[in-house]
């Protein structure tokens, strides 16, 4: 699909979140209820002790709304993509570099990834977009440190990619 | 008046329904969007695929635009929509950590799930390096708790601190933005890899 | 030439968009308030504006004082004090009394109860016109009280004076 | 003609109209005087004091009771349920959680209406809803309710049928059956602010 018109799409999709529920979307806070229903159940002593996960226990609606939007993310991704003809298991890599080397790389993105969406309240659907949309401060500057920083080690990480 | 779940005492099960609904409408603009490809989000720092910077200020704008009508025809109360709240140095911080992580791995966390959807195996590794991640913050929260909570400035708007109403901040950010669509459909020339563009 | 025919189909929405623009600035009222809500309040709790029938019927034959009649033209025709003039709710802002509110003149609104005095002057002060004064009682209290003097005999109570010793009664109704 | 270059100009367009926009706050549009004259004339702020007396009687619980009369006063006696906002302090910042919300219904009441019509008046003007004011005040509510009078031996069967629950009403609200009732019941939640609080949390 065109850029714009995917734009167009997935800003229609925002608004309809804004109008419904008042809040936007979000990605990290759903893996972050999953990690808190996993630490919880393997040590439930251990995540009620913990100062971070505990903020977030007990029954707090916040937690189930955005797994269920994941939900509905990944069905969605998968309609979408079996409509478009793009269903395949598979590593996507540069040729350049190793799949093993791509899931490492992979893997440690989204543990980064992960870490910084904690720390900067959200990634860059729940801070980034989502803030921008609603013209908030928080939401330009994680926007401008996350593409700004990409922008600024992509030269080091290029064999990756290029 | 919306929102319709805060003001319209809408049943729980229903709102999960809406959530569910609002991934599903997600997760096909993102695949459309072909973000379910690192190589294509990568292609916005090398500059052979811009795709990224499209998608997401039209669809920032689009919804801006979107709430500023809703609002003015009185459709949707501005001041119960959730704003960000702004800490300065944890924003900061956090936003340089997800800089890195998006080039090094290749995705954020949307997309990692929509292309995890699609068998993307790097995704859901992808994913599962996320949620270490946030398992790492959550034990190591004493060390950073001071910098998650410092410099809070309350959910401030750019249109309050620059001092101008909504609708011309919007404006602005158009006209800015527009811009970028122009330079970036010409570095797409300029930095041209069929072989790459190709194959995503 | 198909550049042309879009660029003007832009050109187009654009002055639609102008012209829509300016048309709902035009929307906002008129009659905007002079003073805010906070002045107001304070001007409410800190000086009363409400005259009694007592003191407002000293000043029936006085040229410096103007009673203003609120009530509909009918009832005005009905009854109305000496010399008053009607000047009907939704007239009340018409560009034909501007200059009557900002004379000098003395100003004492008057309607059917208290109430709709009190909310005329509220507003109209509001409004930034100055000299205004509500009569505390209605048509039919004034006719009571003034026109069959009996001011003294039972004796008009304002509005907010309380007409029973509440506690009292909620305890002592058992009787 | 690409893409971009018609969705550059759709988004200047909108952009434009965006920026033409009045400045306006749609939850509190402030009322301007012609509004308020109309909302005065037709009178929609009044609440009776048989409406009253129902809501009280059902426990609604949207119900709020404001009493606008100085502390004094409102200790010496004032409606069940009611809570305290002297009319000098309607727009503090610590009661606006109470008059500009949207999950209540306020009833203003002073001994007459005067005090309680200006305080629904500076609301209504603030453009916060949901504010109305009991008409005829705690005198009314009185004469009306705590004791009713007989409508005398002309009365029509309509007025009949009003003493009739007036009267009832008058037992409720003194009866000593009623009298635990009702100290307990309109038990009011202390902060019914719901509409000021912005909707939790986004993706974090």
């Amino acid at each position: 699909m065109n850029p714009y018109l995917a734009g167009v799409l997935l800003g229609m999709v925002l608004l309809v979140s804004f109008y419904l529920t008042g809040r936007g979307l979000g990605a990290s806070g759903a893996t972050r209820s999953v990690v808190i229903g996993a630490v919880s159940t393997a040590m439930p002593e251990h995540a009620e002790k913990s100062q971070y996960f505990s903020k977030y226990l007990g029954n707090n609606q916040m937690k189930s709304w955005l797994v269920l939007e994941i939900a509905g993310v990944i069905i969605g991704g998968f309609l979408s993509g079996a409509w478009a003809g793009r269903l395949k298991l598979k590593v996507e890599h540069s040729p350049k570099i190793s799949p093993r080397r791509r899931i490492y790389f992979a893997t440690l993105g989204g543990l980064l990834f992960g870490f910084g969406s904690q720390l900067g309240r959200g990634c860059t659907s729940g801070a980034a977009l989502t803030g921008m949309s609603v013209m908030s401060l928080a939401g330009f500057v994680t926007m401008m440190a996350i593409f700004g920083t990409a922008f600024a080690l992509a030269y080091f990480f290029r064999k990756n990619w290029i | 008046m919306g929102p319709l779940v805060p003001l319209q005492n809408i049943s729980n099960e229903l709102n999960l329904l809406i959530a569910f609904v609002i991934g599903l409408g997600f997760g096909i603009a993102l695949e459309q969007a072909g973000f379910s490809s690192s190589r294509k989000l990568a292609g916005m720092f090398y500059g052979y695929d811009t795709t990224v910077l499209k998608v997401f200020f039209t669809a920032a704008i689009t919804a801006m635009l979107g709430l500023i009508f809703l609002s003015f025809v009185g459709l949707i109360d501005l001041d119960i929509v959730y704003v960000n709240e702004y800490y300065i140095y944890s924003a900061i911080v956090g936003g340089v950590i997800m800089g890195a992580g998006f080039i090094i791995g290749g995705f954020c966390p949307g997309t990692s799930f929509t292309a995890a959807a699609i068998g993307k195996i790097d995704a859901m590794w992808f994913v599962l390096g996320s949620m270490i991640g946030i398992f790492i913050f959550g034990e190591t929260y004493s060390i950073f708790q001071e910098l998650h909570m410092s410099g809070y400035k309350g959910a401030v708007k750019v249109s309050d601190v620059l001092g101008i109403r909504d609708g011309y901040f919007a404006l602005l950010l158009i006209l800015v933005a527009s811009a970028m669509f122009w330079l970036a459909e010409l570095a797409e020339k300029k930095f041209r890899r069929d072989d790459i563009t190709k194959e995503i | 030439m198909k550049h042309l025919n879009l660029i003007a189909l832009g050109g187009i929405v654009i002055i639609l968009g102008i012209l829509f623009g300016i048309a709902t600035i035009r929307i906002t009222s008129k009659y905007r308030f002079e003073r805010s809500a906070q002045e107001m309040l304070e001007r409410v709790t800190s000086e009363s504006k409400q005259l009694s029938l007592i003191e407002a019927a000293e000043w029936v034959d006085n040229d410096d004082v103007v009673f203003i009649d609120i009530r509909t033209p009918k009832e005005f025709v009905g009854f109305h004090i000496q010399n008053a003039v009607n000047i009907p709710y939704d007239r009340l802002l018409d560009d034909d009394y501007v200059e009557f509110f900002n004379n000098d003149q003395k100003k004492i609104i008057y309607g059917t109860s208290s109430v709709g005095a009190n909310a005329v002057w509220l507003i109209l002060t509001q409004y930034g016109y100055e000299n205004l004064f509500a009569l505390d009682g209605g048509a039919a209290d004034w006719i009571k009280h003034v026109e069959n003097k009996d001011i003294f005999s039972e004796g008009h109570k304002g509005d907010e004076a309380a007409l029973y010793d509440y506690a009292t009664v909620m305890e002592g109704e058992d009787e | 003609m690409n893409t971009r270059v018609i969705l550059t100009i759709i988004f200047i367009s909108f952009g434009s109209i965006a920026a033409m926009l009045p400045k306006q706050k749609i939850s509190s549009i402030q009322l301007e005087a012609d509004d308020l004259l109309r909302d005065i004339k037709l009178r929609t702020h009044l609440v009776s004091t048989d409406e009253l007396a129902d809501l009280l009687i059902n426990h609604d619980p949207t119900l709020l009771l404001i009493d606008v009369r100085d502390s004094v006063e409102y200790g010496k006696y004032h409606l069940p349920g009611a809570i305290n906002i002297p009319l000098k302090e309607l727009l503090d910042e610590k009661w606006l959680p109470y008059v500009d919300q949207l999950s209540k219904h306020n009833i203003f009441y002073s001994n007459g209406t005067i005090l309680s019509s200006e305080a629904g008046i500076l609301c209504r003007q603030l453009g916060f809803k949901n504010n109305f004011v009991l008409e005829g005040g705690l005198n009314a509510w009185f004469a009306t309710i705590i004791k009713p009078e007989h409508p005398g031996s002309m009365a029509t069967s309509e007025e009949l049928d009003q003493y009739a629950r007036r009267k009832a009403a008058s037992m409720y609200f003194t009866g000593s059956s009623a009298a635990t009732d009702q100290n307990s019941a309109p038990a009011l939640p202390p902060v019914p602010r719901k509409k000021k609080k912005r909707v939790q949390g986004g993706c974090s």
